[in-house]
C-alpha cells in the first residue's frame, strides 16, 4: 500500500486510466494551463492539481484545455460519451452546475432513458465542492442532494484517498452517468491506498466505526467529523456505527436500516441544509422502513437554511462539527 | 458533380417520406389519437435532406424538438418513429421519449432534443470524438432562428474553434421561434451566420427551399470540414409550413402568407419542377414514389395501432444500465 | 366570489397589479408573442395564454419579450429587481430551470445574504411545471424540491384559482424573490375567487379536508388527488386531514405537526421523486418533531427514481394516483 | 473637453487609491490575515477609473470575481471595503460576502459576482429599468476576455439589443483567463468586440493602460447609449500585474513578460508621465496623493483589524426580509 493525498489518487487514477482505456478523455478549464500563453502547456495542470501532465503524455485531442463554458464541456461530454468515448469532465467548482444544470439534468442524466435503453452515456463529471475555505456563497456549496434526486445520474462522494482510487475507476468503466464530488477540503489529507487493481462498487457504504448505540451516516468531509464524535464518544463508553455512504445515487439502504436495526437511534450529518436535503432523506427512510426499531427520533446535523457566509466565525458556525454531532448523539440517546 | 438519377430518387422519396409522415400526423393529432407535443417539420424537408444525403452513418447528428425530418434523413426507420410516436414498445425509443426525443445511435441520429439549444454542445463532443477517430466523419448540429440565441449554441461554437473540432451547425431559419419574427428576437436583424463567422469560423448562406442549392453547398461545407479545417456555419432560409406546435393559431402570420408560401416556397414543388424541366427525373417517376411513399406511411399508422402497448412494469426499466 | 379558471387567476392578477404599480414589469418569451412578424404583437399572449392584453396596456418597457435566453430572462429580472423594479419573468416551462440555474440559486436567491442585507430583490420567476401531458421528460418535471432546498427563495405552489390570486399578489409585493410555480394541468380548472384585494401570506398550509385518522400532505396538482382519496376514504368512514401547505418555503411545519400530533399517521404525496424530495423532508421533519405521536411509519406517495416517461400508460404509472394514496393510507392504519 | 485639473487629480486618486488597496492586499494576504479567494485588480486601474468617472450614483455597474477596483472607482466606502474583506459586521456586507461580493447599491454599484459571465445579464435588466426611467442613465457590465465564452454574456447581449437597452459591456482584455492565454480561448483570435458588433451593436476599442484614452473613448459611448441609441459593447486592452488569485505561481508568464508590463504598461506610470509632460499636473501634486491614498489604507487596515467580528446568530440574519 502507498501513501498519497486524496488530489494525487485522483491524478493517478487518471494517468492510469487514460493508459488503459485510449477512450478516456478529459476536458476543463486550464486543465492543462498555459494554452495559447509564452509560458506554454502545462503551466498547471487543473486548479487542483488533477491532471498534472496528463497532456504531456496523452495530446491535445485526448487533454482538451477548455474555454469558460460549462454547458459546453459537459454537453461535449455528453457528444464524446454518446461517440464511444469515456469523458471526464472537470468542473472546477460545484457551484458551477448553476451554468450547466441542464447538460447534466436533461441531458446525460437522460439519455439512456429517453432513448429506450438503447443509448448509453459513459460521461464522468467531476467537481470540488464543499466548505472550509472562507470563499463564500458561490464557491463552497455542497450539491450532492439536488444532483441524487435526479434519476439517471449516479453520485459518489469519496472521504478518503483510497476510496477516491476505488470509486473512480469504477465511475470512469461504469457505462452510465456518474457525478463524482472532490471536497476541497480533503484533497490535501493523506492516506494508504491499494496497490494496482483497485474497483470499489457504487451502492456499497463503509463501515468506518463500529458501535451499538448510535448510527451515525455521514458522507465527503462529514464523515471526519462523524468519526471524531465517535471516537470521543467512545471515551464515554457510547459506541457508534458510522458509515460512510460512499455514493448517493445508489444508496446503501441496507447498510443503514441493518445498523438501525441494531442501534435503534439515527444520527445523519450532512454538509448542505436540511431542506429536501440528504439528511432529511436518510431519516425519512429509516423511518418508513425501521420504525419499529427506532428509540428515539432521528437527528440531523446540518447548516442552517442560508446561503455560505463568508467570515471566517460564520462559516465555522454555519458548519456541521464534531462538537454538534456529539450533541446530537447525546440528545437521541438522553430522549425520554 | 451531377447527382445520379438514383441518387435524385433517393433524395425525392425522402423528401417526400418527411412530409407524408408529418401530414399524416397533423391528422392523427387532429383526431386526437396521439398524445404528447410534437412539432411538424413541413416546409424545410430540403434541408434535412440535402444535409443528410451526404452522410453515413458514422457521421453524426444532434437534432432539435422539430426533429422528425432530420431523423428521417438521416436513415431513422420510418415504421420505428411513428410507433414511438404512438407510445409503443417497439417504438424507436420503446414508447420512452416520443416526439421530442427520438434517436437511434446505430444510424448516427444522437438525438431529438426538448430543450432549444441543447444540442450544439453535444454536437461538438460527437465532433471532438471523430477527430480522435481521424476517419474524416464530422457531426452537425441543427437549430433552429430561435435557438441562435441561446448561450449554449455560443458557447458551442466558440469550444468548437478553439478545438478544431469538426463540428458543423446547420441554421434553419424559419423566421419564427414560436410565435416571435427572428427580425424582433435575431438582435443582428440580418442573419444568423455573421455570429458564427465573428467566432472566426467559416459560414455560408443559402437557400433553404432548394434541395439543389442545399446540396450543393454542403458539398463544399463538408470538403472544407472533412480536411480538417475547424468547424462551419451554414445558414438556410427555409419555411415552416404548420403551426409551431400541432394546435397554434398561428395568428403571427400575415394575411396570405401562407398560401404564398405553399404557393412559391414549397421545396418538394421546387423539387419537382426543377427535376423535371431539366428532364433529370420524369413526373410520372416521382408519383411513383409518391404512392411508395403513402402506402409505407399507411403501413407505420396501422402497424403502431396495432403495436403492443407499455405496461406499468416498463417504467423502472432503462433508468441506468447498472445500479447496484 | 367570481368564478374563474386558475390561468385566468393568473393573468387578471398581473393585470391588477400592473395597474397598482407601475414597477411591476413581466419578461420572457412570446409573452407577447407577434414581435417581428406580419401578424403583430399580441398574436398569442404567452403559451398558457397567462399575459394577454398586458402589451397593449402596458408597452413595451414594461412587457418585455425576450428572445429564448432564459439565463439572461432571469438575470435582467434580477438586475431589474436590484434597480428597484418588481419584474415578473416567465420560464415558460419549469424545466427550463436548468439552463438558467445560476441566476436563480447563485444570484437572485443570494443577493440579499450576500450583500448582507442592504439589497433586496423584490424578483418573482413563475413557470409552469408538472406532468400528465405525455410530454416526456424535459416538460413535465416537477421542481419545487431542488428550489426549496435553496435559502434566499421562497417557493410558492398553488393549487385553486383562489390562492393563485392571493399567493401570487403576494408573491409580486412580495420584497424577497419568489419562485411561483404553476401546474399546466390546472390552468383550465375552474374555482371561486374573492374579489377585490385577496392577499394569502406565505407559510400557512390550508386545511382542505378535516378528518381525525390520517395526515395527507400534499402540493399543487396533488391536493385534488389528496382529496378524491380522503373523500373516498371518508365513506369508509376513515377521516383525513388533507393539508395543502401552499407553499413549500417557508413551510408551514406547525400545521403538520399540529395534524399529525392528533392523527397519528402521516401521508405525504409529492410529484417528484422521492430521492431528497419534498415528501423524504415533510416525513424526516415529522419523524423527528412528533416522533412521540406517531402511531405508523410515515408513507410517501412520489413516483419511482425514473425520468418521466413518454406513452400514456407509462406516465400514468410513473404518477400519483388517488388509488395509491388510498393504499397508502390504509397501510398506515393497517401498520402492525 | 479636456478634464479640469480637480477631475485629474480626482481620477489619480482612485487609480492610486485601487493600487494601494490591493498592494496591501497582496502583503496582507502573503501574512495569513485574511481569509477566502482574492483576486488583483492591479494593473487595469484606468479601465475601472476611466469609465465610472463619467457616471454618477443613479447610473449603475455590476462586476466580476475582480471586482475591487470597480468597487473603489464606482465610489464605495474604502474602509467599508477593507473591513468587509476582513469578514467584519462593520464591512460593507456585515461580513457575509467578501472580496467576491463587495455591492453597495446606494453608489450604483449593483454586486461583485463569483460566477464567472453572471453580471451581464443582470447589468441588462438594470439597463432595462434605466430605460424604464427614462432618465438618460446607463448600467455597465464589466467582464473579462475568459468571460466573454460564456454563454450568458451572449445571451445578455443580444437581448440588450433586441431590448434598445441602455447597457455597456466594458470588456477587459487582460490576456488571460486564469492559467489560459486569450488567444487559445477566444475562438476568435483577435478580438471581443467583433462578436458584439455581430449582435448589431456599436462597438468601440481602446487601450486601457492610458486612463486619457479609456476616458475619451467612453465619452463617446456613453453619449451614444444614453442618446437612446441602444447598448454598445468597448474592449480594453489592459493587462493584470499580479497572478489570477493570489497564491498563483504564473508559470504561464513568458520570460520577463511582467518586468516588461510594469516597465511600459503601469497605467499610474503612464498617466503621471502623461499628465506631468502636459504640465496638467505636478510631480509633488501627485506624491502627496499618494501619501493621502496610503494613509487612508493604513487607517482601513488598522481600523479593520479593530473592527467587530459576527457571532455564531449573524449566519441566519438576511437570507430573508422576512420569512413568515
Ligand atoms: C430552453 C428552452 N427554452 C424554450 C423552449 C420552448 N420552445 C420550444 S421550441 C421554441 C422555439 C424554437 O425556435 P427555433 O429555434 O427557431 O426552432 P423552430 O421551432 O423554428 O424549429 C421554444 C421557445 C424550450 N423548449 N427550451
Ligand atoms: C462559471 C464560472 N466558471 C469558472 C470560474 C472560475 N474562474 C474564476 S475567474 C476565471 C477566469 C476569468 O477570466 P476573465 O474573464 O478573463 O477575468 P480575469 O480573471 O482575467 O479578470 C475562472 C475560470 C468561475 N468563477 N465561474
Ligand atoms: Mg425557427
Ligand atoms: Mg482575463
Amino acid at each position: 500500500m502507498a501513501t498519497m493525498l486524496y488530489r494525487d489518487a485522483v491524478l493517478q487514477t487518471l494517468h492510469a486510466e487514460m493508459e488503459r482505456d485510449e477512450s478516456v478523455v478529459v476536458l476543463g478549464e486550464d486543465l492543462v494551463g498555459g494554452m495559447g500563453t509564452a509560458g506554454g502547456p502545462e503551466a498547471i495542470g487543473g486548479i487542483w492539481g488533477t491532471s498534472v501532465g496528463l497532456f504531456d503524455k496523452f495530446g491535445k485531442d485526448r487533454v482538451i484545455d477548455t474555454p469558460i463554458s460549462e454547458c459546453a464541456i459537459v454537453g461535449a461530454a455528453g457528444g464524446l460519451a454518446l461517440a464511444g468515448k469515456r469523458p471526464v469532465a472537470e468542473l472546477m467548482f460545484a457551484d458551477f452546475i448553476g451554468v450547466s444544470l441542464d447538460q447534466i439534468w436533461n441531458q446525460i442524466g437522460k439519455f439512456r432513458y429517453m432513448f429506450g435503453g438503447k443509448s448509453k452515456c459513459p460521461a464522468v463529471i467531476r467537481m470540488a465542492y464543499g466548505a472550509g475555505f472562507n470563499a463564500a456563497a458561490q464557491h463552497s456549496q455542497s450539491v450532492h442532494q439536488m444532483l441524487s434526486g435526479m434519476p439517471g445520474l449516479k453520485v459518489v462522494m469519496p472521504s478518503t484517498p483510497a476510496d477516491v482510487k476505488g470509486l473512480f475507476t469504477q465511475a470512469i468503466r461504469d457505462d452510465d452517468p456518474v457525478i463524482f464530488l472532490e471536497h476541497k477540503a480533503l484533497y490535501g489529507v493523506e492516506g494508504e491506498v491499494p496497490d494496482g487493481e483497485h474497483l470499489v462498487p457504487f451502492g456499497h457504504a463503509r463501515l468506518s466505526r463500529a458501535g451499538e448505540d448510535v448510527t451515525i451516516v455521514a458522507t465527503g468531509m462529514m464523515v471526519g467529523m462523524a468519526e471524531a464524535a465517535a471516537d470521543s464518544l467512545a471515551e464515554e463508553g457510547i459506541g457508534c456505527d458510522v458509515l460512510d455512504l460512499r455514493t448517493t445515487s445508489p444508496m446503501d439502504e441496507e447498510a443503514i436500516l441493518d445498523s438501525v436495526e441494531v442501534t435503534g437511534r439515527l444520527v445523519v450529518v450532512d454538509e448542505a441544509p436540511a431542506r429536501c436535503g440528504l439528511a432529511r432523506d436518510v431519516s425519512a427512510l429509516v423511518s418508513e422502513l425501521a420504525f419499529a426499531s427506532l428509540k428515539a427520533p432521528p437527528q440531523a446535523v446540518t447548516p442552517p437554511h442560508t446561503p455560505i457566509p463568508f467570515a471566517r466565525e460564520l462559516e465555522s458556525a454555519y458548519l456541521p462539527s464534531p462538537d454538534k454531532i456529539v450533541a446530537a448523539v447525546q440528545k437521541t440517546l438522553n430522549w425520554r | 458533380m451531377q447527382l445520379s438519377r438514383d441518387a435524385l430518387l433517393q433524395a425525392y422519396r425522402q423528401m417526400r417520406t418527411i412530409r407524408a409522415f408529418e401530414e399524416r400526423l397533423h391528422d392523427e393529432i387532429m383526431k386526437g389519437e396521439i398524445a404528447g407535443f410534437t412539432h411538424l417539420y413541413c416546409g424545410q424537408e430540403a434541408v434535412a435532406v440535402g444535409v443528410c444525403e451526404h452522410l453515413d452513418h458514422e457521421d453524426m447528428i444532434v437534432s432539435t424538438h422539430r426533429g422528425h425530418g432530420h431523423c428521417i434523413a438521416k436513415g431513422c426507420d420510418v415504421v420505428g418513429m411513428m410507433k414511438e410516436i404512438w407510445g409503443s414498445t417497439e417504438g424507436l425509443c420503446n414508447g420512452k421519449g416520443g416526439s421530442m426525443h427520438i434517436a437511434d445511435k446505430d444510424v448516427g441520429m444522437l438525438g431529438a432534443n426538448g430543450i432549444v439549444g441543447a444540442g450544439a454542445p453535444i454536437a461538438v463532443g460527437a465532433a471532438m470524438s471523430a477527430k480522435l477517430d481521424g476517419k474524416g466523419k464530422v457531426s452537425i448540429a441543427f437549430s433552429g432562428d430561435g435557438a441562435c440565441n441561446q448561450g449554449t449554441t455560443f458557447e458551442a461554437m466558440n469550444m468548437a474553434v478553439v478545438t478544431n473540432a469538426p463540428a458543423i451547425f446547420v441554421f434553419e431559419n424559419n423566421k419564427y421561434s414560436e410565435h416571435t419574427g427572428f427580425e424582433y428576437a435575431v438582435g443582428t436583424n440580418n442573419d444568423i451566420v455573421s455570429r458564427a463567422e465573428a467566432f472566426g469560423m467559416k459560414v455560408w448562406r443559402a437557400d433553404g427551399c432548394d434541395f439543389f442549392e442545399v446540396y450543393e453547398t454542403m458539398r463544399d461545407v463538408l470538403e472544407h470540414v472533412r480536411g480538417g479545417n475547424g468547424p462551419a456555419a451554414v445558414e438556410f432560409d427555409t419555411e415552416r409550413f404548420y403551426g409551431h406546435f400541432e394546435g397554434d393559431p398561428q395568428r403571427y402570420r400575415g394575411e396570405g402568407e401562407l398560401d404564398r408560401l405553399w404557393a412559391e416556397r414549397d421545396c418538394i414543388k421546387i423539387f419537382r419542377q426543377r427535376a423535371t424541366e431539366a428532364s433529370l427525373l420524369k413526373s410520372d417517376e416521382l408519383d411513383g414514389v409518391d404512392e411508395e411513399v403513402l402506402a409505407l406511411i399507411d403501413k407505420a399508422v396501422d402497424d403502431s395501432r396495432a403495436a403492443p402497448r407499455p405496461t406499468p412494469e416498463d417504467v423502472q426499466r432503462d433508468v441506468y444500465i447498472d445500479y447496484f
